[in-house]
């Protein structure tokens, strides 16, 4: 029987106050000898199992890596309104040295208190403003989409494939462009039905848009929400899927051929060891596979050795440079090409993607 | 499942689960209504169902059991609201609200452990032989136990509130709590019963999106549906029949939506997803042009604090 | 059957029942057989009511005991007192509006609305002459078909006393004939019957034996049909009451109000729609319209003091203007006060001070505001002069409503309109529920504000108040009125035919 | 035996009081859930309750979060005493945040003193707008007002959502879901400079007691109660039903406009998928908490802003999750909410007696 106890990260947190008891002392950012305090800003609860659950993750990667050289500090759930900049004002003030804040929303907040805490170094992730002591990261979760795609164009067989979206945001759009492009290289006739969800975070009406995709016909689920709920249904209504943030196996042991992980340990780990090192520079990061910020679950047991080595030899490609995503000739939905052969689109235009390529059904809402 | 069931009928199903938890919730809030009593609780009475009855699934593997744990989690929650609304004579109105707050955060706080935990979800019971029956076999015959019990729970409810004295004294103590005082019925009594159904009910719907409806546990999964209910009882003007329509009106329209934009309709989700709502508003809206149907059900009493000694 | 030759049916002995600050009943006493009809009199305030709830179940006494067939009874809720075989109608009917006749009658009875209970109902109905749908709605009936609900859940117990609160203001003088015929009989099966009343006359024709409950004490145990009206009330009171003496009216002036053919159509499909009425009322009369409970009594005072919107512009008249477009504020403020019969709720609100329902209705004509702001100060001046004038028993200005006595706040909810020196005022049900001193000072009041030249409708079920202080009289009877006439030129009975639903009187002018 | 006696008339003293044993109260549970989760209890109500309003940015923040609540539970306490129960506030707040918004961005480029007032109109008019529906609707075809208010709640987001994903997102913004930065014509006045203390809490401040006179003075405030305590007597001295229900709700939407207008304007700046954490139905909570009057609305949001402060202060300095905010904070309420109960009766030890009026 599991061992299940309501208590374990409060013992955790028992420990590091113990610590910050010690200390005590308001706004310092770090000295010699006391550990470097690291801070994260989370959109939703630790336990939503998805986005925030693999910053959490990261943070966690960070205390074990650093032991006693750091304290970290989390606040959960902070709405992307006018709290989150006194959220992280207050961790700025209270001694970290370093702060995470994990949405696209706390983007200006982040800039606008960093600029009165010049000596706290900001990471915030997935937006696109810097400063001299703010950086930005990201994750090229869409190289994992290009596998992803790759391996469900040769394994439909309804040739339709689900995508469950949450906002028509660029990040979205890029990841089924980018798996609907690769689908679309080794099974031209398959296409994407995308589903808006409007939310990233609601089991239940992720696995309704799961089972209204299974019942108009495909037979292959990938999506961008949050839970396991969709990969569930596919489970259970005997079709395929992807795992979306972590390895999900064991909520669909049979149903996942593979999982995209966002993996932020490494990057946390550079991150908070430059600030220790006093080497930290504001940077724009934008990593995927080969920086292992994007890595792969194992392959589940219904993928074939065919679909296995097609989709190690996109992997191997995407790591060694030789194969981009969204290299040319890339047509939109007019049938147009935007990207010509021998081009590959460059990262600013990425970044703002808001068109769809051929193949995907339907129009991105505008 | 038998061969290849029509997309209606697929369409069907979808539209029970989505409408399930509605109807326990809602079912529940209107008995608790109908005896006079407004818990805006809902949402924090399915969460605590939710987290208990997946952490019993989890530990023992017993799935019937920890039904009844989601159930007896909404029904503490419930003698909570009670104590302090009818025993305390706090406001209905905001102590729900508390409910809600409270039910949220000790959710989160026993579901800790719950992250990641996978669970296959209640078995299916087929009925024999009528689970064969084309379409209506997968349709009506091929459910978790908890459909079948919210299809039985609809006529139970009406026919308790109707046809049996219990319902009838319910209704009166909604209707007024004086009169009903003055004729020796313990209005305190009825009330904390009808509240505590309410919790029972809310914890069942709580189990099943934890259970059913997507097996797992990750914090705040209610994502709102304790509202909708509430929505429903007001909609359902207060007839277990109504509520039945209005869940499944409502769970229908958001997966006709879903369909829309699979089959590619050009108009943004987020107008689509606009529809339940604005749906329910426009049928409330034709409902209530029958006010004497509104004054034979609605509880006059509702939201009033009741003191016997007054 | 029971045998009545032993002993009392129900014996109280020594009740004593305190709340704070009053005694409620102090060491009453009452003996009741069987067959007999028994009854409790006495002024509002004076404890019938604690008396019969206790006897009902409803209060526990402090001391005291009550003996059933000789024997200590336990009397913890109605329900002991149920199956003891009391049965009781309201003063109040503890209806629920929402729920239907049948429903409403199976919860006073403890048992099941079902068919059985219907065909039960009917047949008691029917034997009694109280028609009755048990299927109808209970929020869509009449005051006099809500009463008819109590009476037949009453009689359908089978009970072996039955208690009775003031049972027949809402009925016809023909209607309580027939009730008493109905009461004679039951007792003549030998039921017990406690009748509570203030209603001289009837206790006089009715009852075997009287019960007279003053300040809370027994004072007196009397054979009402030896006594004379007189001499009960003296006992009820105290002291000799002064009846009211009829003023007559020779001069009237000129017409200060008038309805000309109004309708009202029915608000919902339940309520009573009045059709066709037309009458005048001059400065310096006062005019009555007498009817039973429900005949759209309330429905008349509403659409007179604009609280429903009427529709063509001739119907009312006030002061030689056409007021069937004004809205209430604007027809109080050209001089129109109106009181509604139900005090707490629709003429006061309960739970707001007396300060605040002086200013209630009297921001119109009353400067009650400073610079848009209301003047606190001059509200609870108003509320003084209100319980000074007419000497409201209260814990001053600051009381609530709620925590007056009926008779209190009527006085109260009188006094406001009058001191208000409306040209025409419209009050109905004045003295419902008030016992007799304060009966005669509204009747007074009301005196003295037609001589100082205003109009006064008087709209009430108690002819004897109508026959007393009114010029002319007619009836309401189903939304329809009849003519009306000198009140001198009529007597009672004839007004019960009016009441009844005549039109006009044979034979008289 | 423990049971309730009601008190003749409502008690001063326990209105004072009552809050305070709330207080006594929450701290006990407070202790026996710290010590229970093993936390040290002193550090746990530091967190609470000092830490977050020991300097003036913290004090300033206070005002912040509690400007929002506190105009809008003035505002609904209004209508709750009328018996108009809009549960829709934070509908209202949406629609005012986006019409105050698009005023901004439509003169994204005009520097004028005449913008930000423009744009409160607008969101005066945005929130008063979406009140409308239910007002109409109910003073027509007497829709029930909880259910049109609150379904419109949900329609209000996705249109905030639909707009920022759509025609008002920032052009230069990499399409993400965000509107241009408003400009400094467009953004509120600060209160406290170095802080984000923005005249909007004055103006809260300013708001609810206006609507104490209003209700407590004035006639209009008279009717209002009249309405919610005794409907038929509002219509027999001619207070319109159908008035009332329209002012209420259009009050509630103006403030609540407004206060999503302050929102966008002052601390956010610009439009978002998100603009307000609940502040709606939050602020219903504040209203029943402050009794239903204004002024002790004022005391409430600022309890229920502390809360929320302290949460995010346990979280820092104790690593305390979110969930056990939300438990204390569901204590704190029910404390609080029951310990009315002492205002209007007397707690008796001992066999009950029957006392009726």
């Amino acid at each position: 029987m599991p061992e299940v106890s309501l208590f374990t990260s409060t013992r955790r947190a028992l420990l590091a106050m113990a610590a910050s008891a010690a200390l005590a002392l308001p706004g310092v950012g770090m000295s010699a000898d006391s550990p470097l305090k690291v801070g994260f800003v989370y959109v939703g609860p630790v336990g939503d199992h998805g986005w925030t659950y693999r910053h959490d993750i990261g943070r966690l990667a960070i205390e074990e890596k650093f032991g006693d050289k750091v304290e970290t500090t989390f606040v959960e759930s902070v709405p992307e309104g006018a709290d989150a900049e006194r959220v992280i004002r207050k961790l700025a003030s209270s001694g970290h040295g370093l702060i995470f804040t994990t949405s696209f929303g706390y983007m200006n907040p982040t800039v606008k208190v960093a600029k009165q805490f010049p000596d706290v170094k900001f990471e915030h992730a997935t937006g696109y403003k810097r400063g001299d002591n703010v950086s930005t990261y990201s994750s090229r979760f869409y190289e994992g989409r290009t596998i992803l795609g790759t391996m469900a164009g040769m394994m439909t067989k309804s040739n339709t494939i689900g995508y469950i979206a949450s906002f028509p945001i660029p990040e979205v759009v890029r990841g089924i462009n980018a798996f609907t492009i690769a689908m679309r290289k080794v099974n031209p006739d398959a296409t994407v039905k995308v589903i808006w969800v409007n939310t990233w975070y609601d089991p239940g009406k992720e696995a309704d848009a799961a089972k209204t995709l299974i019942d108009q016909g495909v037979d292959i689920i990938t999506q961008h929400t949050d839970s396991p709920a969709a990969l569930q249904v596919a489970e259970e209504r005997g079709v395929l899927g992807f795992g979306q943030a972590s390895d999900m196996s064991s909520f669909a042991p049979n149903a996942q051929l593979t999982a995209i992980v966002d993996d932020w340990d490494p990057y946390y780990i550079e991150r908070t060891q430059a600030v220790i090192d006093g080497t930290w520079e504001s940077t724009d990061t934008w990593k995927g596979i080969n920086s292992g910020m994007v890595a792969m679950s194992d392959y589940g047991p219904k993928v074939p050795d065919d679909v296995k080595a097609a989709a190690d030899l996109i992997r191997e490609g995407i790591v060694e440079g030789t194969l981009h995503p969204f290299a040319g000739p890339i047509k939109n939905q007019a049938g147009e090409v935007v990207v010509a052969e021998g081009e590959v689109l460059d990262d600013g235009v990425l970044l703002g993607m808001d068109y769809y390529v051929e193949g995907v059904q339907g129009t991105l809402p505008k | 499942m038998s061969d290849d069931p029509s997309t209606f009928v697929l369409i069907a199903l979808t539209v029970i689960t989505a409408a399930t938890p509605l109807v326990f919730a809602a079912m529940g809030e209107l008995v608790t209504e109908r005896s006079g009593v407004l818990n805006l609780g809902v949402e924090g009475m399915m969460l605590a169902g939710a987290v208990s009855s997946f952490l019993c699934v989890h530990l023992t593997g017993n799935a019937p059991l920890s039904l009844l744990v989601g159930t007896a989690a909404g029904i503490v929650m419930a003698l909570l609201f009670g104590f302090l609304t009818l025993s305390l004579q706090a406001s209905q109105v905001a102590t729900g609200l508390a409910l809600t707050i409270f039910g949220t955060g000790l959710s989160a706080l026993v579901g800790q452990s719950l992250i990641g935990v996978a669970y296959e979800g209640l078995p299916k019971l087929s009925v024999p032989v009528l689970s064969d029956i084309p379409t209506l076999g997968p349709l009506l015959f091929q459910h978790d136990v908890l459909v079948y019990g919210s299809w039985l729970l609809v006529p139970a409810v009406a026919y308790f509130l109707n046809r049996t004295r219990g319902g009838l004294v319910l209704r009166a103590v909604g209707d007024s709590h004086d009169a009903a005082h003055a004729l020796g019925y313990r209005v305190i009594r009825v009330r904390y019963l009808a509240t505590l159904f309410g919790g029972a009910c809310s914890g069942l719907a709580g189990a099943y999106l934890s259970m059913a409806y997507a097996p797992m546990w990750v914090e705040n999964m209610s994502a709102g549906r304790g509202w909708i209910a509430l929505a429903l009882v007001v909609f359902a003007v207060w007839q277990p029949g109504w509520v039945l329509f209005g869940a499944y009106l409502f769970g229908g329209i958001t997966i006709l939506q879903l369909h829309g934009q699979g089959i590619g309709i050009n108009v943004p989700s987020q107008l689509m997803s606009m529809l339940p709502y604005i749906t329910t508003i426009v049928v409330l809206v034709l409902i209530s042009l029958d006010q004497g149907r509104v004054r034979r059900n609605a509880p006059a009493a509702i939201g009033q604090a009741f003191h016997p000694t007054t | 059957m029971l045998n009545p030759a032993d002993g009392p049916l129900v014996s109280m002995r020594g009740i004593t029942k305190a709340y704070p600050g009053v005694i409620a009943n102090d060491a009453v006493s009452l003996d009741l057989q069987a067959g007999e009809i028994h009854a409790l009199l006495g002024e509002n305030g004076a404890g019938k009511s604690t008396l019969v709830k206790v006897l009902y179940g409803l209060l526990q006494p402090d001391t005291g005991e009550v003996l059933w067939r000789g024997e200590h009874a336990k009397l913890r809720s109605p329900s002991d007192a149920r199956n003891l075989g009391i049965a009781m109608v309201f003063q109040h009917f503890s209806l629920f509006e929402s729920l239907t006749v049948v429903e409403n009658i199976a919860l006073g009875m403890a048992v099941s609305a079902n068919d059985s209970l219907r065909t039960r109902i009917r047949e008691v109905s029917s034997r009694y002459g109280l028609p009755l749908d048990p299927d109808r709605d209970v929020f869509s009936l009449s005051v006099g078909e809500r009463q008819r609900i109590e009476i037949v859940r009453c009689l359908l117990q089978e009970p072996q006393l039955l208690i009775m609160d003031e049972p027949t203001s809402v009925l016809t003088p023909q209607e309580v004939s027939e009730l008493f015929v109905t009461l004679k009989r039951l007792a003549s099966e030998g039921v017990g019957i406690l009748y509570i009343s203030h209603k001289l006359d009837e206790i006089r024709e009715l009852c075997d034996v009287a019960t007279i409950l003053r300040g809370g004490k027994n004072v007196a145990t009397a054979l009402p049909k030896q006594e004379s009206a007189a001499s009960l009330a003296a006992l009820m009171i105290g002291e000799d009451v002064q009846p009211v003496v009829r003023v007559d009216n020779p001069k009237t002036g000129d017409p200060l109000f008038a309805l000309n053919k109004l309708d009202v159509p029915a608000k919902t499909r339940q309520s009573l729609a009045l059709q066709d009425l037309s009458l005048v009322v001059h400065a310096g009369e006062i005019v009555g319209i007498a009817g039973v409970a429900g005949n759209g009594q309330d429905e008349l005072l509403s659409a007179i003091a604009g609280e429903v919107p009427v529709q063509p512009d001739e119907m009312i008249w006030l002061k030689g203007e056409s007021v069937a477009g004004w809205t209430a504020g604007q027809r109080r403020s050209f001089g129109l006060c109106a009181v509604p019969e139900e005090r707490l709720g629709h003429a006061a609100v309960p739970s707001m001070s007396l300060a605040e329902n002086a200013l209630l209705t009297g921001f119109h004509r009353q400067p009650l505001q400073r610079a848009g702001l209301i003047a606190m100060s001059r509200c609870k001046r108003s509320a003084n002069q209100i319980i000074d004038t007419f000497s409201v028993q209260c814990h001053g200005t600051g009381s609530a409503a709620s925590s007056l006595s009926g008779g209190n706040l009527q006085k109260f909810v009188v006094g406001r309109e009058i001191l208000q020196s409306p040209d025409v005022l419209v009050v109905s049900q004045p003295t419902w529920g008030v016992d007799a001193g304060a009966a005669a000072a509204i009747h007074k009041a009301l005196q003295s504000l037609v001589k100082e030249g205003a109009a006064v409708l008087l709209i009430s079920q108690d002819l004897d108040e109508l026959m007393a202080i009114t010029d002319r009289i007619g009836a309401l009877c189903a939304g329809r009125l009849s003519n009306f006439y000198s009140t001198p030129s009529i007597d009672a009975q004839q007004v019960g035919q009016l009441m009844g639903g005549k039109t006009a009187l044979d034979g008289v002018a | 035996m423990i049971h309730l006696q009601r008190r003749a008339n409502p008690s001063k003293l326990m209105g004072y009081l009552a809050p305070v044993i709330a207080l006594a109260m929450t701290l006990l549970a407070g202790f026996l859930l710290f010590a229970l989760l093993g936390v040290p209890v002193g550090e746990a109500f530091r967190a609470y309750f000092i830490d977050p309003i020991s300097d003036s940015y913290g004090l300033a923040e206070l005002g912040v979060k509690a400007a929002p609540l506190i105009m809008i539970a003035a505002a609904l306490s209004l209508g709750f005493r009328a018996g108009v129960w809009n549960i829709g506030a934070e509908g209202q707040l949406i629609l005012g945040g986006i019409c105050g918004g698009a005023v901004a961005l439509y003169f994204y480029e005009v520097e004028s003193a005449f913008v930000l007032p423009l744009m409160c109109l607008a969101g005066v008019i945005g929130g008063m707008a979406w009140a409308a529906i239910p007002a109409l609707l109910r003073t027509t075809v007497n829709a029930n007002e909880i259910l049109t208010s609150l379904m419109l709640t949900y329609v209000a987001s996705l249109l905030l959502s639909f707009l920022v994903h759509g025609p008002m997102r920032d052009p230069d913004g990499f399409n993400f879901p965000e509107s241009r930065l408003f400009h400094d014509a467009a953004t509120l006045p600060l209160v406290l400079p170095g802080t984000r203390l923005h005249i909007g809490a004055p103006i809260a401040i300013f708001i609810a007691l206006a609507a104490w006179i209003l209700l407590s003075r004035t006639l209009l405030g008279f009717a209002l109660r009249v309405n919610g305590n005794a409907p038929r007597a509002a219509r027999h001295t001619g207070f319109s039903q159908a008035k009332l229900v329209w002012f209420s709700l259009l009050f509630t939407g103006a403030v609540a406009g407004l206060a999503g207008l302050f929102e966008v304007a002052g601390p956010i700046g610009q439009l978002n998928p998100v603009i307000s954490p609940g502040y709606g139905f939050t602020a219903i909570i504040v209203a029943f908490l402050g009794r239903l009057h204004p002024i002790g609305v004022i005391f409430a949001g600022l309890i229920m802003a502390l809360s929320y402060l302290g949460g995010e202060t346990a979280q820092i300095t104790l690593n305390m999750p979110l969930a056990v905010t939300g438990v204390f904070q569901g204590m704190l309420l029910f404390f609080l909410l029951a310990a009315d109960v002492l205002i209007h009766y007397r707690v008796v030890f001992g066999r009950e007696r029957h006392y009726v009026r």
